[in-house]
């Protein structure tokens, strides 16, 4: 039962995660009064990509070309330290929260230097940015997990998460929300959405991440849509872990739970993008500090005895 | 007994002041001269018994030194350099003397610090031994020329020798003719520089001879 | 022993008699280079006994010096960084045989092996010395030696500069060390190492502080680095990885022997190091990202790994007082294998940037690009490094941060305010540390091996030879191995950490096997994600395969002939960032605008300035200056001046004794 | 032995005076000093009857800085050898200011040499004082027309300068003799010499007031001699003008002769129990010597003053080694050893130096490593050695002087010490450092210039030696030095 749990777990992941996006596509469609396309796009997307050949720029290297296939690996890999609602983790160990946002680094880091392997300037100036941000992203995501690991006294994902009730929300429910605001100012950051980047246009000027990936073609892009939307879905699992923590004791209906509040999260996504602008790049870090104190306002709670 | 040496140790003050306001070196040469004169008299009334033969020896040879040769040297330096009086000295010959009045004090102070002990009987050779010293030293700042710097650096060794006198009696020769042999080299080596500093420089203005520095 | 000692006299000798052949170059590169390598090996057998079979060995003599004896010994912890000293240092020279053939022509090579191998001779004697004396003599020939292969290339004014720099730094830094000793010996009545007996918590204080200040600025913890920037850049490529990789962890050898010594460390220890490692941590990371030189860079992410090395132990010390055995044993061991990691990999990315160096004659980042392919060896091996430093899985640098993480997040540490504060500066610092490191390295690696060369010299660069390859694969593999065996060997640090924490064996053994089975955890993650990207290579080869594959040139939003001159630089890679830290960063910024109508030139550039050395230490030095130069007036050449002063001297000393 | 020790050199002295052949000359100097150093090391092996009454005696210190004085000469008269063999009595164009001078005549430089080495030996083994201060007065009288060697203006206000405050300072001292004299008269035993032993015997029945005042003079008399800021002002002036091979006896061994000359003063203030008087007073003076050496070493322009003034600094550290007392006084001794080899070395480096580039500015010299490749590694040799790094002999006296002060408790001393040192460290890098490394200066690179044998091995032979006191202190000299510092207040 406990690997088949883990084994359900971790197929849902890589099967459903397209899936947000198309979710949140078709949400912003509703707002702008479109029709839009069906929620499956994503996964047409994916299929027409892989099925193309690729261009390769004269200046690229194997670095390029090793970038979304080490980028897609890392990100699987964490998905195997995800837990979600009543599934297991495949992998729980003490400390493997670390190796969760360590993994995002490694994955960062080759999506950054097979950017700068094209030599283009677009793509140097979105590798900048995202380096920027994501400096001060990771102590916003780590401290806020350190909060709940104090709290909870546990480090492994899957511990934190199984620990986690919705009883305590009217104790730590402080906590949990300074938390869960900070961890979702870092799911926009890092899944590239407003307001921190708007993945809508293609003014490249504009954006962090989709500047990146403008060299990609065929299957390596659809490795990178496909690690984007891996990503998507593991920082939304763990803002479902924080802010829905449902401990029935039936392990469906638990999942469920999380799957809907996944959907939800999608949309709501959908509504921040319909309704919201992107803010000026030199305000980004702000919100990112800004996320970074609020961990550590809720950190203070848990252990500064102020709870 | 105790009368003379007084009078000598007076007369030793007194030229002190004579050199501290004097601005003609002949002048200074026979001030200073007189007073190794007077020095080389000293011993021979501090001594109770009266004087045994070496010290009548020293003695004379110091009066050699001193009243003669060290006049005479000087002399012929100063014929051969041309120079007459100290012009435009650091310290002006009224203030020199006013220095000079301090000097006294602080010497006198210095002499109730230090008591001879009861066999050497004058109460004055302390402090103007210690004024002698002063006002050689003061020669050798406050003035510009080689020569009269030679010349403060003898009063100073006057000064140093009172307080040999005093000694005498109880030790040996050898002091003094370390003084000798100190004066006559000292002088002798000096006035040979000061005939390289004339040739060298065409005058013996100190003033000139402060390119080394820092 | 005896192996040890002859390897040191194998080093010694070859050191000697490399000056012997001078003259001609690769003689002295082969003489003074297998003396090393010979040396190395034979000498490392007693420190790998030590660490794996335990025991002590030690050896003591007499030696007509005063207050000296010669007397070394080789415990786990000397042996635990022996490791890395030998290994580094035979792989440096076999590099530096290759590397400095280029100079054979025109300079004596003798003197430089014989510093070098001096070096090392002195490293090891520093870490087994038990007397103060021989301490302080092997210290300061390790300076010594150090200075003259940074000054190698002394017709450069900057590195003038920066030997005399660094021979500053370390004379300071010895100043310290003869007070803490002497204080030291005071109280354990010897000038042998020993334990010391119970002392007044004052006293204790006053030695730690002596001892960090002492040892710190040979680390390089901030603000007392200064040195390093300018004198790891300026030295040989294998000399600045023996410096970086382990010349510089003395230090950090020496504050923990210190620790060892005075036993029971109070908080405020643990403070101390944990604030100097997050202000070096961050502001080494920081100042990295904004250098434009390669090898200063490297300079600045050591002083990063220095501050890593500090929290890790500061909250090993916490952990020690507060009697909590997994943040004491997690944080030490943290810290200590963090020591090991960083040899390598910072030894692996100064041997892969010295080959950068060596081949195109400039470290100037921005005057670099595309060398990927031209030496496909270096940027592989660069890469692996440059992964390694900010802590990324699966390289041995984030087995050693993870443990530092680990004891913080542990349960059981909820106590109050001052946890907030050392998992704010920790966990806080080391992500941020973390992030900008990864900033510093993609940029680094980035612009230097990717995109298309930004200078002919960059162009042209060619492989380098078969001998540096060879060392720096070699510590390359190390760097992967070292991390995938990382949960065996935290076990060779027990017996440091039982001299070290004050726990008993056994509550040491629980930690370590917990600690080790949450690593080999980390090692399955690792080998799952290793296994998953290469069945994903093979998956994307499939996809790919009798598919057209084309080859084109960037796209650039509609340029059709995008220059090399067009990439993102160094400098525009971190403006952003440096902005966004501009008040740490003291950047100038050398502007010179287009003007007119049809501007033809206009040119952009920054540099940034150490904010400790302008602010803190030149005004001081200045002023120092300006004190004495005011002062010499005194002696300005009158002769009645100077007799002045002997009569007022005499005067003055008459008057006031006998008053 | 006494006798032949002071005499042979007098001797030669005289005869080379009359000697007209140069060369025979020079191998005079040689060979005396040749004798001079094997009688002492004899001396080593069998010790020396004393002499005179008493008044001439080989007692520990004095064999302890004969070695010194008779070592350095050994040295500096190879050095000067073939260094008159370059400087033969033709006119020679001052690099500085373009002047065109003679040297002194070559008899008169050899006699003087000898006769300085004379007088110093003198200086070594007197016991009476008033000898001592014979001797000592010879010594000044001896080695002025060595100063006055080359004859240009500046060598002569540098000689003029030397004799007149030296003169100063030693009349003082013989005040100071005087007043020994006198507290010796107040005590109720018939001898009433100035022998050394007979002092220490009475010590507890000296007149203490007459003796305090003794110690003030002789220390500002010989300290004057001795280079202690602030009367040490000649000593850079003579150092910079006068031959290197001069500047190195008179840094290595003149300054250790007055120094003993203070230490024999030390020794009857210590029989009479006036340690807590003369030690408050050499710290002084030892601090204000470091302190104002600092001050003239940083941004020192000239390279051989900044030697002079680092040997005011390091008369100072000796000073200050007895002033603190205990295992600072065995620090004191082996820093006079270890202190006039190094500077030996250096001055003769600096010799060579200023033989190559004809200059001595800092500024205009660099690249000596590449120039001349021996008297470079000896300039940074010497410059590490001479600031107290390890393996260098100066290391351990100063750790010792330091570890006395830190285990006394006298913190604020040896912060200041350490820091002093460190100060000194920077200054004298910053010189060095240029000197030695760089690439030569163009416009010097064509003037040719072999390093002859002659002028490195002196030098070479005495950084050997402070290297092998930085490693191994031989037993016999370290039993030597634990005597020496036995008998002025330490163990």
């Amino acid at each position: 039962m406990l690997i088949l749990g883990k084994l359900i777990n971790l197929l849902l992941c890589l099967a459903a995660a397209p899936l947000l996006g198309g979710i949140i596509n078709r949400t912003k469609a509703f707002f702008a009064g479109r029709k839009g396309p069906s929620v499956f796009q994503p996964y047409y997307d994916l299929f027409k990509l892989f099925q193309k050949g690729a261009v390769y720029s004269q200046t690229a290297g194997w670095v390029f070309r090793a970038g979304p296939v080490i980028g897609l690996a890392s990100a699987a890999a964490a998905a195997l330290l995800m837990p979600l609602g009543g599934l297991p983790a495949v992998l729980a160990f003490e400390g493997d929260l670390i190796v969760f946002v360590y993994l995002f680094a490694l994955l960062r880091f080759f999506l950054v230097i097979s950017a700068l392997d094209t030599g283009s300037s677009f793509e140097g100036m979105g590798a900048a940015r995202e380096v920027t941000f994501s400096a001060l992203a990771e102590p916003a995501f780590l401290l806020g997990l350190a909060a709940v690991a104090k709290y909870t006294g546990h480090t492994s994902l899957s511990q934190i998460f199984s620990s986690l009730d919705i009883t305590d929300w009217p104790a730590a429910g402080p906590t949990l929300v300074l938390v869960g605001i900070s961890t979702g100012i870092v799911f926009l950051s890092e899944n590239c959405r407003i307001p921190v980047d708007d993945p809508n246009t293609h003014l490249e000027l504009t954006m962090i991440h989709e500047v990146m990936v403008l060299d990609n073609g065929g299957p390596d892009f659809g490795m990178i849509l496909y690690t984007a939307a891996l990503k998507l879905w593991l920082l939304g699992a763990v803002l479902a872990g924080i802010l829905v923590p449902v401990h029935t004791g039936n392990v469906w209906l638990d999942t469920t739970a999380a799957l809907l509040f996944l959907a939800l999260l999608a949309v709501l996504v959908g509504v921040v993008e319909s309704s919201m602008a992107r803010l000026r790049l030199l305000h980004v870090p702000s919100l990112l500090i800004g996320a970074a104190a609020l961990s550590i306002v809720a950190l203070m709670l848990v252990c500064g005895g102020l709870l | 007994m105790n009368s003379a040496v007084d009078l000598i140790l007076i007369f030793l003050i007194l030229s002190n002041l004579a050199l501290l306001g004097l601005s003609r070196l002949g002048a200074c040469i026979r001030v200073a001269a007189l007073q190794g004169v007077a020095l080389g008299l000293l011993p021979l009334f501090l001594v109770e018994s009266g004087p045994a033969a070496h010290q009548l020896f020293f003695s004379a040879l110091l009066i050699g030194l001193k009243g003669i040769v060290f006049p005479w040297l000087l002399t012929v330096v100063l014929r051969e350099i041309q120079v007459q009086r100290e012009i435009e000295p650091f310290i002006g010959y009224g203030s020199s003397l006013a220095f000079g009045t301090v000097f006294l004090i602080v010497s006198l102070w210095l002499g109730s610090r230090l008591p001879l002990p009861a066999s050497m009987q004058s109460g004055l050779i302390v402090p103007s031994a210690f004024f002698t010293i002063m006002s050689g030293f003061f020669l050798i700042i406050a003035r510009k020329k080689a020569l009269t710097q030679v010349l403060g650096y003898l009063v100073l060794e006057n000064g140093i020798y009172a307080f040999g006198a005093a000694l005498s009696e109880n030790q040996p020769v050898l002091i003094e003719l370390g003084i000798l042999l100190d004066l006559f080299a000292a002088a002798f080596v000096m006035g040979i520089a000061v005939f390289h500093i004339n040739r060298e420089f065409e005058h013996i203005d100190t003033d000139k001879l402060s390119g080394l520095r820092t | 022993m005896s192996f040890f000692i002859a390897g040191a006299v194998i080093i010694f000798l070859s050191s000697v008699s490399s000056l012997f052949f001078g003259r001609k170059g690769d003689w002295a590169s082969r003489v003074g280079g297998l003396g090393t390598v010979i040396g190395s090996a034979i000498a490392l057998i007693p420190p790998l006994q030590v660490l794996l079979k335990g025991g002590v060995l030690s050896l003591q003599t007499e030696w007509s010096i005063p207050f000296g004896t010669f007397f070394i010994q080789i415990d786990s912890l000397s042996a635990f960084f022996l490791l890395p000293i030998l290994v580094l240092c035979a792989l440096a020279a076999v590099y530096g045989i290759d590397y400095l053939k280029a100079y054979q022509t025109h300079r004596n090579l003798g003197p430089v092996w014989f510093f070098f191998n001096l070096l090392l001779v002195s490293m090891l004697v520093v870490v087994t010395a038990r007397n103060s004396l021989l301490f302080l003599i092997a210290w300061e020939l390790m300076t010594l030696a150090s200075f003259f292969l940074v000054t190698f290339e002394h017709h450069r004014p900057a590195v003038r500069q920066a030997g005399f720099l660094y021979l500053l730094a370390a004379h300071i830094g010895t100043a310290f060390l003869i007070i803490f000793f002497v204080l030291l010996g005071s109280r354990t009545g010897s000038a042998d190492f020993a334990a010391v007996p119970k002392i007044p918590s004052m006293a204790a204080d006053i030695l730690f502080v002596l001892a960090v200040i002492g040892f710190g600025i040979k680390a390089g913890f901030m603000p007392l680095h200064i040195w390093l920037p300018h004198a790891h850049p300026a030295a040989p490529s294998h000399v600045s990885a023996v410096m970086s990789g382990v010349m510089i962890k003395t230090g950090i050898y020496g504050l923990v022997r210190t620790i060892c010594l005075l036993q029971t460390p109070p908080a405020w220890w643990g403070w101390t190091l944990i604030i100097l490692g997050a202000v070096s941590g961050l502001l080494g990371a920081l100042f990295a990202s904004a250098q434009q030189d390669l090898k200063r860079l490297l300079a600045y992410c050591s002083v990063e790994n220095i501050g890593i090395i500090a929290l890790g132990l500061g909250t090993g010390l916490l952990g020690i007082h507060q009697n909590h055995a997994a943040l004491a044993v997690l944080g030490i061991a943290g810290g200590l294998l963090h020591v090991l990691n960083h040899a390598f990999f910072k030894g692996l990315l100064f041997l892969s940037a010295g080959s950068v160096l060596h081949s195109t004659g400039t470290g100037q980042i921005d005057r670099l690009g595309g060398l990927m392919k031209q030496m496909p060896w270096t940027a592989a091996a660069f890469l692996i490094g440059a992964v390694a430093v900010p802590g990324i899985p699966p390289l041995n640098g984030f087995f050693s941060e993870f443990l530092i993480y680990l004891g913080l997040f542990k349960k059981g540490i909820n106590s109050g305010l001052e946890t907030v504060i050392a998992v704010l500066l920790t966990v806080g610092g080391l992500a941020l540390i973390g992030g900008l490191a990864l900033a510093a390295f993609t940029k680094a690696f980035g612009i230097v091996f990717l995109g298309s060369p930004r200078s002919a010299s960059a162009q042209h660069a060619h492989e380098a030879g078969p001998l540096m390859k060879t060392s720096f694969l070699i510590l390359a593999m190390l760097c992967l191995l070292l991390g995938l065996f990382s949960p065996r060997l935290i076990y060779v640090l027990r017996p440091v950490l039982l001299s070290l924490t004050g726990l008993t064996n056994e509550a040491i053994q629980i930690e370590l096997v917990q600690a080790s089975s949450i690593l080999s955890q980390i090692v399955k993650v690792a080998v799952l994600f290793g296994l998953l990207a290469g069945g994903l290579f093979l998956v994307r080869i499939r996809l790919l395969r009798g598919r057209r594959v084309e080859s084109a040139v960037t796209w650039d939003c509609g340029y059709a002939q995008p220059d090399s001159r067009m990439q993102y630089t160094g400098t525009s890679f971190t403006q952003f960032l440096a902005d966004l830290f501009g008040r740490l960063l003291p950047t100038r910024k050398n502007i010179a605008s287009p003007t007119g109508f049809f501007p033809n030139s206009g040119q952009y550039s920054e540099e940034t300035d150490d904010s400790c050395e302008k602010y803190l230490f030149r005004p001081a030095a200045r002023q120092i200056v300006r004190l004495s130069a005011k002062l010499q007036w005194l002696q300005h050449g009158r002769l009645q001046v100077y007799i002045l002063y002997i009569a007022l001297a005499l005067w003055i000393l008459l008057i006031w004794k006998l008053m | 032995m006494i006798y032949a020790l002071i005499f042979i050199p007098a001797a030669a002295a005289v005869l080379s005076l009359m000697i007209q052949n140069d060369r025979i000359r020079r191998a005079l100097i040689v060979g005396t000093a040749a004798v001079h150093t094997l009688l002492v090391l004899t001396a080593w092996q069998t010790g020396a009857a004393p002499r005179c009454s008493g008044w001439l005696v080989l007692d520990q210190p004095a064999l302890l800085f004969l070695t010194i004085t008779s070592i350095l000469f050994s040295a500096c008269s190879i050095y000067a050898a073939g260094y008159l063999a370059g400087e033969s009595g033709r006119t020679i164009r001052d690099f500085k200011e373009g002047l065109f001078f003679r040297n002194a005549p070559e008899a008169v430089f050899s006699a003087c040499l000898l006769a300085f080495l004379a007088t110093m030996t003198l200086t070594a083994l007197s016991q009476h004082l008033a000898l001592l201060w014979v001797a000592m007065e010879a010594t000044t009288l001896a080695s002025a027309p060595l100063i006055y060697f080359h004859r240009h203006h500046r060598s002569l206000e540098a000689a003029w300068k030397y004799l007149l405050i030296c003169s100063v300072g030693i009349a003082l001292a013989l005040l100071g003799t005087f007043f020994i004299g006198i507290a010796v008269s107040h005590t109720s035993v018939e001898d009433k010499s100035l022998v050394l032993s007979n002092l220490i015997q009475q010590g507890s029945r000296l007149n203490l007031t007459w003796l305090k005042a003794a110690m003030l003079l002789t220390l500002v008399g010989y300290g004057t001699k001795m280079g202690l800021a602030p009367l040490h002002t000649w000593l850079p002036d003579a150092h910079s003008e006068s031959p290197s091979v001069i500047s190195a006896l008179l840094s290595g061994a003149l300054l250790n002769c007055a120094f003993l000359g203070i230490l024999r003063i030390v020794q009857v203030c210590r029989a009479a129990g006036l340690e807590d008087f003369y030690r408050p007073l050499l710290i002084l003076f030892g601090l204000l010597s470091m302190g104002w050496a600092a001050v003239f070493i940083l941004g020192q322009g000239d390279f051989k003053r900044m030697l002079a003034y680092s040997s005011v600094e390091h008369v100072g550290i000796l000073a200050l080694g007895i002033g603190i007392g205990t295992g600072a006084v065995f620090g004191s001794m082996l820093h006079a050893v270890n202190h006039s080899l190094t500077k030996a070395m250096l001055f003769l480096a600096a010799g060579n130096i200023l033989g190559a580039f004809k200059t001595k500015t800092i500024s205009q010299v660099s690249g000596v490593l590449e120039r001349l490749p021996w008297t470079g590694i000896l300039w940074l040799a010497g410059f590490l050695a001479i600031t107290g790094m390890p393996p260098f002999g100066l290391f351990l006296s100063e750790f010792a002087i330091a570890k006395a002060m830190i285990e006394q408790g006298r913190f604020g001393i040896a912060a200041a010490f350490l820091g002093v040192l460190t100060l000194i460290f920077a200054g004298m890098a910053s010189a060095f450092l240029k000197m030695a490394q760089g690439s030569v200066a163009p416009e010097t690179a064509e003037m040719s210039h072999r390093e002859s044998f002659t002028h490195v091995l002196p030098p070479l032979a005495l950084g050997v030696l402070t290297l092998l006191l930085g490693l191994y202190v031989p037993p016999a000299v370290n039993r030597l030095l634990h005597e020496a510092a036995a008998a002025f207040g330490g163990f």
